[in-house]
C-alpha cells in the first residue's frame, strides 16, 4: 500500500483537474468553454510545477497561460465566432474513431512502458529542492551559459508577435487577390 | 508519488492532446491540443529533474522555459493564422481548406 | 589604446554615422545630408591617409592589430578584431579615396533623384562596410562586413526598384552571391572547428601565422584532399561569388541596372575587388597548399579570355564596362595565381582608378545622352563634352595598357608573372590584353568620333555635364595616369609597401616582356581603328565585326548565353529534384497509408466492419472532399490535413510498436 | 516562557506567538496540528479582509458624501457603521435573475471565479513581521499571475451574459488589462532589482533601517517614487477603480459585465473588486511603502508592525476613494494611449534608473549620492519629455463629435 501523504493527495487533486480540464477542452462544441478550460488545465498544470517544487515555473506558467494566452485564445473564438455558433459538430463519428484509436493506443504503448521501466517507480528523492537556489541557478544560467539563447529567445519572440499582428490585421479594401483562392474546393 | 505516477500523467495529458489532433476539425481546438502536448512534456522534463540528483542541474528546466516561450511565440502565430483563415475561407474548419491537394 | 585605434574607429566611424544619420530624418534635408555624408568619407579618406603614412613612415611593413572584447560565452570567447597592415591601409586608401570622388559626382548625377537621401544613405553604408570589410582581423566580423556590402549591393542595384529589370538584377545579384557566400561561411566553420580562433593575426596564434597553418596542414585527408586544401577551396568559392568569375559571373553584368556612380564604386572599383583581397589577406594559407593557386590561375585566366570576348559583342557602354571589370578580375586573380598578393594588388589599385573613371565617364555620357545606353546611337561628342572626352580617353588607354599610363604597368607585372609560372594562361592574358585593347578603341570610336546617330530631340539635349560631374572625372583621369608610376619595375615602391620584408620581391626588367604588352595594346588599338574608323553604325547588324564573325558575334552578344545554360541545366535540375521528392512523397504516403489500413484491420475484427472500412476509410473517407482523379497520386495527396496527421500518428505508433516488439 | 525566544514588542508578534502556542497544544496530533494549521492560516484572511471590505463601502459612501457635500449613510449604527451589514442582507434576500439567453452554467461559474483570485493573491502578502501565510521566493510573479484570473472571470460574466453591454464590458476588460499589465510589473520590478529577491518578504525586509526606520522605504528614491506612482496608477487601472472604471461605465454601458447580475452574485463582484483594491493597495505598499516597516525610536517599536502595514494600505485605498470623488472617467483611447505612449516608456527608463541607483549605491556614498541624482534626473527629464511628446498635442484643441 503506497504512503498516503498530503503531497500525493494534493497531486492527484491537480492531476485530476489538469486531465479533465485538458478532456472538456479537446471534446466541447462551444469554444469559449473548451477555451477556459484549456487554460483552467494548464494553470492547474503551474499547480502542479509547484507541487513538484518548481514555484519559478509554476508561476510563470500561470502567468503565461492566464495573461497572454488565454486573451488571445479568447479573442479569436470571439472573432471567429460567427462560424463557431452556426456550426454545431463538424465531426464525424470516424473522426472520433481514429483519433480514440491511435491516442488510446499510445498512451496504452505509454502506460505499459512506464510500468515496464524499473527507474521509474522510484520514489521522491531525499534532497526537496530549495526555491531560493533553484531561482539562483536560473539566474546564473540565464547571465551565463544561456545568454546567448536567452537573446536569441527574445528576437524571435519579438518577431513572432510583431509578425502575427502583421498576420492578423485586417486585409485593406482593395487587397481582393486572395478571395477567389477558397473558392476553389 | 513515484516518477512513474507522474509520467503517466504527462503520458495522458498528451494522449489527450493528440486525440484533439486527430478528431477535432476546428482548428482553434487543434491548436489548444498542441498547447497540451507541449505541456505534456514540459511536465516531463519537471519531473525528472525533480527526481534528478542534483537539484541544481537545470539544463532540463532551461529547455522547458524556452520551450514555454517557443509555444506563446507558436500560439500567437497560429492565432494569428487562423484568423486570417477565417477571414479568406470564412471557416476554421480543416476540411474546407484543402487547397494543397495533389 | 594606441592612437591608430582611434583613427581606425573614426575611419569607420565616419561614414557609418553618415548612413545613421540618412536612417532618421535625411528626407528632410536631402542636401544638407548629401554634405554631411560627404563629409563622412573625407573623414574616412583622411584617416587612410593617416595609415599609409604611419605605415610608410612611422613604421614601415608594420602590423597594427587592436581587439575588443565582443562576445564572451562561459567557455569561449569570440572578440572583435582589426588589423592594419600594408594590404589594408592600400585598400582603405583605394575605398575611400574612389568613394568620395564617387560621392561628388553622385551629388550631380543623382540631383534630380526624389530619393537622393535613401540612395546616399545606401552609399555611405555601403562605404562603412566596405572598409569594416577591409580592417577586419576575424573572420567573423569580415563576413558580418562582406554580408553588410552584399545587402548595400543588393538595396543599391535595385534602387530604381520600379524597374522590373532592376528588382530583377538586384534579387540576382543577391542570390548568386549568397552560393558564393556559403562557401566562405563553410570555410568559417572548418577553420574554427579545427583552429578554435577566427582571428587573422593574434600574436602567433593567428589563423595566417606560421604555428596554425601547421597545424591545419597536418589536419589529416578527407576525399584525397587535405583538409586546408577543402577549406581554401571553400573560401575561393566565396571569392568566385563575390568578384564575379566563372561560372558566378552572371551577376555582375546584370547590376549594371542600378545608378551608374554605384557601378563604378561598387561593381567595379570595390566591391567585387573584396574577393582578390580576401585571397590576397588569406594568400598565407593558399601557399601552404598544393594545387590551388594554379586553380586560382587557371579561373582567373579562362574569365579573363571569356568576358572580354564577351564584352567585344555588347552594345550597351556600361555592360561592355562591366565585362571588362570581370575580364580584369581575372587578370587579378592570374595574378595572385601566378605571383602574389603584390601583383594582384597593384592590378586592383590602379584597376579601381581607372575603371571608375570609365564607369564615371559613361556616367556623364548617360547624362548627356538623356539617359541613352546603346553605344549605336551615340557618336561625335567628342566636341559636345571635351572634358568627359579627355578623361574617357586617358581610362580607356589606361585600361587598354597604352605604356606609361596605369594600366600597363600593372598588366605588365602580372604578365611577366604568368609567362614564368605556366605558358597557357600567358598565352591566354594576351589575347585579354588584345581584347581589352580593342573593345576600348570600338567604345572610344563608337561614343565619341564620327556624327551623332541618335536623336533629334537627344541631340538637342547634348551637353557637357557641370562641373560637379566633370571635377571627379579629371581628378581620376590624373590618378589612372599616374598611379602607376608607384610600382614601375625599376622602382616599385607599391610592391614593396605591400610585402613583409622577408618577402623581397624583384621583378627584373623584362623589355621583352614590355614590348609585348605594348604591341598588344597598340594591335588591338590598330584593329579597332580600322574596323571603326568613319563607320556609321546604327545597328548590330552593321557592325563591321558582325559582318566579320556572323553567327558568333550573335552568340557573344547573348552573352554565351551562360542565363539561359542555367535555365536549362540548374532549373531543369530543381524541377526534376522537385518532381522526384513528389514521387517520394507519394511512395511515403503509400506505405503510410497500407500501414494504417494494417491498424485498422487489427483494431475492427468483425467482418462486415473491416470490409466497410477498409473500402470507406483507407480509401475515401476523410478525404470526401478530394475530387476522385484517374491517378491514384491524387488520391494520397488529398489536401486534407486530418487525414495528413492521423497517417502520421499512425507511422508513430507503428514505430513505437515495432520498438517495443524489436526490444 | 510562552515567548520563547520571539521578542515581545508593543504586540508586535503577538498573534505569531498564539498561533505557535496554540499549535504546541496538539503537538501530539499531527494530522490535527496540520489541520488546525491550515485553519489558522487561512479563516484570519477569510475573516478579516471582508470584514475591512464591509467598513470601505460605507466608509467610502462616507467620504464620497463629504466630498459631494452630502451626508451619506448615517442611520444604521453609529454613525451610519453598521451600514454594510444591512446591505449584506439585502443582497442576500434579493431575487438572483439569470436571463434566459445567457449560459447559465458560466453565468454562475464567474462570480465564483472572480472571489477567488483576491483571497489567494492576499495570502501572499507579508501582514506582519513573520506574519505572512504563505512565503513564497516567487512570491511577486505569483502575486501577478493569480490575479490574471480576474480579468478572465470577469470577461467570463461579460460574454456568458450574452448581453450587448456585458460583452462589450468584457472585452474592455480584457484590452484595459493588457495595456496595464506591462508598467504594473515593470514598475514592480524596479523594487525586485534593488532587494534581489522575488519574495515580498525580503523586498519588505530590504526597506527596513536608515533614520526612524522610515527613510529606507522605497518611495524616498527618485525611482521608488516615479514607480510607486506608476504602479499605484497601472493598479487602478487593474482593478478597474475610477478614473478607469470604463468596463463598467454607467453612463456609457449601463453596467458593463454587472449588467445581467443581480442580488449575492452581485455582492461577490463587489466583494471581489474591494478586495482586488486591497490587493494592490497592500502590494503598493510592500514594494514601496516600506511594507510592515514603521518608525523605531532606539529599541522600541511605536506600534505592532502589522498595524503599520494595514495603517498604511488602508491610506491607500482612502487615496483611491479620494480619486474616484475627484477625477472623471478617461476614455478608452485616452485610457490606451496613457498606458502605452507614457506610462510604459516612463517605466522602461525608470528601471534603467533604479538599476543605475543599485550599482551605484554598493560603490559608497558619493557614488550613492552620484545614483540618486543620476536617477532623479533621467527620471525627471523622461517624464518632461513624455508630457511634452504625448500631451503637448491634446492641449491645444478638442473637437467634440458626439458632444
Amino acid at each position: 500500500m503506497p504512503e498516503l501523504s498530503v503531497q500525493l493527495l494534493i497531486f492527484m487533486f491537480l492531476g485530476t483537474v489538469v486531465l479533465a480540464c485538458a478532456i472538456y477542452a479537446v471534446i466541447l462544441v462551444d469554444l469559449i468553454r473548451a477555451g477556459y478550460a484549456l487554460i483552467f488545465s494548464l494553470a492547474t498544470l503551474g499547480g502542479i510545477y509547484i507541487v513538484l517544487g518548481n514555484d519559478f515555473l509554476g508561476a510563470v506558467q500561470i502567468l503565461l497561460y492566464t495573461g497572454a494566452i488565454a486573451v488571445l485564445v479568447l479573442f479569436v473564438v470571439m472573432l471567429t465566432r460567427k462560424s463557431v455558433d452556426g456550426m454545431g459538430r463538424a465531426e464525424k463519428k470516424q473522426d472520433w474513431i481514429w483519433g480514440g484509436v491511435l491516442s488510446g493506443g499510445l498512451f496504452l504503448l505509454l502506460f505499459i512502458g512506464i510500468n515496464k521501466h524499473k527507474d521509474f517507480a522510484s520514489g521522491l528523492p531525499p534532497i526537496v529542492p530549495q526555491s531560493d537556489l533553484t531561482l539562483q541557478a536560473f539566474g546564473m544560467a540565464f547571465t551565463e551559459e544561456y545568454f546567448v539563447p536567452l537573446q536569441i529567445m527574445g528576437v524571435l519572440l519579438t518577431a513572432a508577435f510583431i509578425g502575427a499582428a502583421l498576420i492578423a490585421r485586417p486585409e485593406k479594401k482593395g487587397d481582393e487577390s486572395g478571395k477567389d483562392m477558397g473558392a476553389g474546393s | 508519488m513515484t516518477l512513474g505516477f507522474i509520467l503517466i500523467i504527462s503520458a495522458a495529458l498528451f494522449c489527450i492532446g493528440l486525440f484533439g489532433v486527430l478528431s477535432r476539425r476546428n482548428m482553434i481546438v487543434i491548436l489548444f491540443s498542441i498547447e497540451l502536448m507541449f505541456n505534456a512534456a514540459h511536465l516531463n522534463l519537471i519531473a525528472f529533474w525533480r527526481f534528478g540528483e542534483n537539484p541544481l542541474a537545470i539544463s532540463g528546466l532551461m529547455f522547458v522555459l524556452f520551450s514555454l516561450a517557443i509555444s506563446g511565440a507558436e500560439a500567437a502565430i497560429g492565432l494569428a493564422l487562423i484568423l486570417r483563415l477565417y477571414r479568406h475561407y470564412k471557416s476554421v474548419e480543416t476540411q474546407s481548406i484543402t487547397e494543397l491537394k495533389g | 589604446m594606441e592612437i591608430w585605434t582611434n583613427i581606425l574607429l573614426l575611419m569607420l566611424i565616419g561614414p557609418f554615422m553618415a548612413a545613421i544619420f540618412g536612417v532618421f530624418g535625411a528626407v528632410r534635408a536631402p542636401k544638407k545630408y548629401i554634405l554631411v555624408s560627404i563629409g563622412g568619407i573625407a573623414l574616412s579618406l583622411v584617416c587612410s591617409l593617416g595609415f599609409l603614412w604611419i605605415l610608410g613612415v612611422i613604421k614601415p611593413a608594420g602590423l597594427l592589430v587592436t581587439q575588443f572584447a565582443w562576445m564572451d560565452f562561459a567557455h569561449s570567447s569570440i572578440p572583435m578584431s582589426f588589423v592594419v597592415d600594408p594590404l589594408s591601409a592600400v585598400m582603405c586608401f583605394v575605398v575611400s579615396f574612389v568613394a568620395l570622388l564617387v560621392f561628388i559626382f553622385s551629388s550631380g548625377y543623382m540631383e534630380h533623384d526624389e530619393r537622393k537621401a535613401r540612395y546616399f544613405c545606401f552609399l555611405s553604408f555601403f562605404t562603412g562596410a566596405m572598409l569594416g570589410t577591409v580592417v577586419s582581423n576575424s573572420l567573423l566580423t569580415f563576413l558580418i562586413f562582406w554580408e553588410m556590402m552584399g545587402l548595400a549591393s543588393y538595396l543599391l542595384i535595385g534602387f530604381w526598384y520600379q524597374k522590373p529589370s532592376a528588382a530583377a538584377a538586384a534579387q540576382k545579384a543577391f542570390l548568386t552571391t549568397r552560393i558564393g557566400d556559403l562557401g566562405l561561411l563553410a570555410a568559417v566553420f572548418f577553420l574554427y572547428n579545427k583552429t578554435g580562433t577566427l582571428l587573422f593575426f593574434d600574436h602567433g596564434a593567428g589563423l595566417l601565422e606560421p604555428a596554425q597553418i601547421a597545424l591545419l596542414q597536418k589536419a589529416g585527408l578527407w576525399a584525397g584532399a587535405g583538409y586546408l586544401f577543402w577549406v581554401c577551396l571553400l573560401a575561393f568559392w566565396g571569392a568566385v561569388g563575390k568578384s564575379g568569375q566563372i561560372p558566378l559571373h552572371v551577376w555582375l553584368p546584370d547590376a549594371m541596372e542600378g545608378p551608374t556612380p554605384v557601378s563604378a564604386l561598387i561593381h567595379a572599383a570595390t566591391m567585387v575587388a573584396a574577393g582578390v583581397f580576401l585571397m590576397c589577406r588569406l594568400y598565407p594559407l593558399y601557399e601552404s597548399v598544393d594545387g590551388l593557386l594554379t586553380l586560382i590561375t587557371w579561373v582567373g585566366a579562362i574569365t579573363a579570355i571569356f568576358a572580354g570576348m564577351i564584352a567585344i559583342a555588347q552594345s550597351d557602354i556600361k555592360r561592355i564596362l562591366a565585362y571588362s571589370t570581370v575580364s580584369q578580375l581575372g587578370i587579378m586573380f592570374v595574378g595572385l595565381g601566378a605571383g602574389g598578393p603584390a601583383y594582384a594588388m597593384f592590378h586592383l589599385f590602379t584597376h579601381a582608378f581607372f575603371k571608375s573613371l570609365l564607369f564615371l565617364g559613361s556616367g556623364s555620357v548617360i547624362h548627356a545622352c538623356s539617359g541613352e545606353q546603346n553605344i549605336y546611337r551615340m557618336g561625335g561628342l567628342k566636341a559636345k563634352m571635351p572634358k568627359t572626352f579627355l578623361a574617357y580617353v586617358i581610362g580607356a588607354a589606361a585600361l587598354a595598357g597604352i605604356p606609361l599610363l596605369s594600366g600597363f604597368w600593372s598588366k605588365d607585372e602580372i604578365l611577366y608573372r604568368a609567362f614564368e609560372h605556366d605558358k597557357l594562361p600567358f598565352l591566354l592574358l594576351c589575347a585579354t590584353s588584345l581584347l581589352t585593347a580593342f573593345y576600348m578603341t570600338r567604345q572610344v570610336v563608337l561614343v565619341f568620333f564620327g556624327e551623332f546617330r541618335g536623336t533629334k530631340e537627344v541631340k538637342h539635349h547634348l551637353h557637357e555635364s557641370p562641373s560637379l560631374l566633370t571635377t571627379p572625372l579629371i581628378v581620376l583621369a590624373v590618378f589612372a595616369a599616374l598611379a602607376g608610376l608607384i610600382g614601375t619595375p625599376w622602382m616599385n615602391l607599391f610592391g614593396h609597401f605591400i610585402h613583409a620584408p622577408e618577402h623581397e620581391i624583384n621583378v627584373p626588367i623584362h623589355l621583352l616582356m614590355m614590348l609585348t604588352g605594348t604591341a598588344l595594346a597598340f594591335g588591338g588599338l590598330l584593329l579597332g581603328v580600322k574596323l571603326y574608323w568613319n563607320r556609321s553604325v546604327r545597328t548590330m547588324a552593321d557592325d563591321p565585326l558582325h559582318k566579320l564573325l556572323g553567327s558568333f558575334f550573335v552568340f557573344l552578344n547573348e552573352r554565351c548565353r551562360v542565363d539561359e545554360l542555367y535555365e536549362a541545366t540548374l532549373g531543369r535540375f530543381m524541377d526534376v529534384a522537385a518532381r522526384l521528392s513528389d514521387y517520394f512523397e507519394i511512395f511515403l504516403e503509400f506505405v503510410n497509408r497500407m500501414v494504417g489500413g494494417l491498424v485498422y484491420t487489427l483494431a475492427w475484427v468483425e467482418n462486415k466492419v473491416l470490409d466497410e472500412w477498409v473500402i470507406n476509410g483507407i480509401f475515401s473517407a476523410g478525404c470526401e472532399s478530394a475530387r476522385i482523379k484517374g491517378v491514384l497520386a491524387a488520391k494520397f495527396q488529398n489536401g486534407s490535413l486530418a487525414f495528413y496527421l492521423r497517417m502520421m500518428a499512425s507511422g508513430a505508433l507503428i514505430a513505437g510498436i515495432i520498438y517495443w516488439v524489436v526490444k | 516562557m510562552f515567548f520563547g525566544n520571539v521578542k515581545f514588542d508593543s504586540g508586535d508578534q503577538i498573534f505569531v506567538w498564539a498561533y505557535h502556542w496554540f499549535l504546541s497544544l496538539f503537538a501530539a496530533v499531527p494530522w490535527l496540528q496540520f489541520a488546525l494549521a491550515v485553519l489558522l492560516m487561512t479563516v484570519p484572511v477569510l475573516l478579516l479582509f471582508p470584514t475591512l471590505m464591509g467598513l470601505t463601502t460605507w466608509a467610502e459612501r462616507r467620504v464620497l458624501a463629504r466630498i459631494q457635500n452630502r451626508m451619506g449613510p448615517n442611520r444604521v449604527g453609529p454613525f451610519g457603521l453598521l451600514q454594510f451589514i444591512a446591505d449584506g442582507i439585502k443582497m442576500l434576500i434579493k431575487e438572483d435573475i439569470i436571463p434566459r439567453a445567457a449560459d447559465k452554467f458560466l453565468h454562475t461559474l464567474a462570480p465564483i471565479l472572480i472571489v477567488i483570485p483576491p483571497f489567494l493573491v492576499l495570502t501572499l502578502l507579508p501582514v506582519g513581521r513573520n506574519m505572512t501565510v504563505v512565503v513564497s521566493d516567487v512570491g511577486l510573479i505569483l502575486f501577478f499571475a493569480l490575479s490574471g484570473f480576474g480579468t478572465l472571470a470577469i470577461f467570463l460574466a461579460g460574454w456568458s451574459s450574452r448581453n450587448k453591454f456585458s460583452v462589450i464590458g468584457g472585452m474592455r476588460v480584457v484590452a484595459q488589462t493588457i495595456s496595464y499589465e506591462l508598467p504594473l510589473i515593470l514598475a514592480a520590478l524596479s523594487a525586485v532589482f534593488v532587494a534581489g529577491s522575488l519574495s515580498m518578504v525580503s523586498i519588505v525586509e530590504s526597506q527596513g533601517g536608515g533614520f526612524l526606520n522610515i527613510l529606507s522605504w522605497n518611495v524616498w528614491t527618485p525611482w521608488g517614487f516615479a514607480g510607486f506612482v506608476i504602479f499605484f496608477i497601472a493598479g487602478l487601472a487593474e482593478i478597474n477603480r475610477c478614473p478607469f472604471d470604463i468596463p463598467e461605465a454607467e453612463s456609457e454601458i449601463v453596467a458593463g459585465h454587472l449588467t445581467e447580475y443581480s442580488g449575492f452574485k452581485y455582492a461577490l463582484f463587489f466583494v471581489a473588486e474591494y478586495l482586488s483594491a486591497f490587493a494592490i493597495a497592500g502590494l503598493a505598499t510592500t514594494l514601496f511603502l516600506g511594507g510592515w516597516n514603521g518608525p523605531v525610536i532606539g529599541e522600541v517599536q511605536i506600534l505592532p508592525s502589522w498595524f503599520w502595514f494595514l495603517i498604511k494600505m488602508y491610506a491607500l485605498v482612502v487615496v483611491m476613494i479620494w480619486i474616484r470623488g475627484t477625477l472623471p472617467r478617461l476614455r478608452s483611447d485616452q485610457l490606451m494611449s496613457l498606458a502605452w505612449k507614457f506610462l510604459l516608456p516612463l517605466t522602461i527608463v525608470n528601471l534603467i534608473g533604479s538599476a543605475i541607483y543599485t550599482l551605484t549605491a554598493q560603490a559608497g556614498p558619493w557614488m550613492w549620492v552620484a545614483g540618486w541624482l543620476i536617477s532623479a534626473v533621467l527620471i525627471g527629464t523622461t517624464y518632461r519629455v513624455l508630457v511634452q511628446i504625448v500631451y503637448t498635442k491634446d492641449a491645444k484643441k478638442r473637437e467634440y463629435r458626439y458632444a
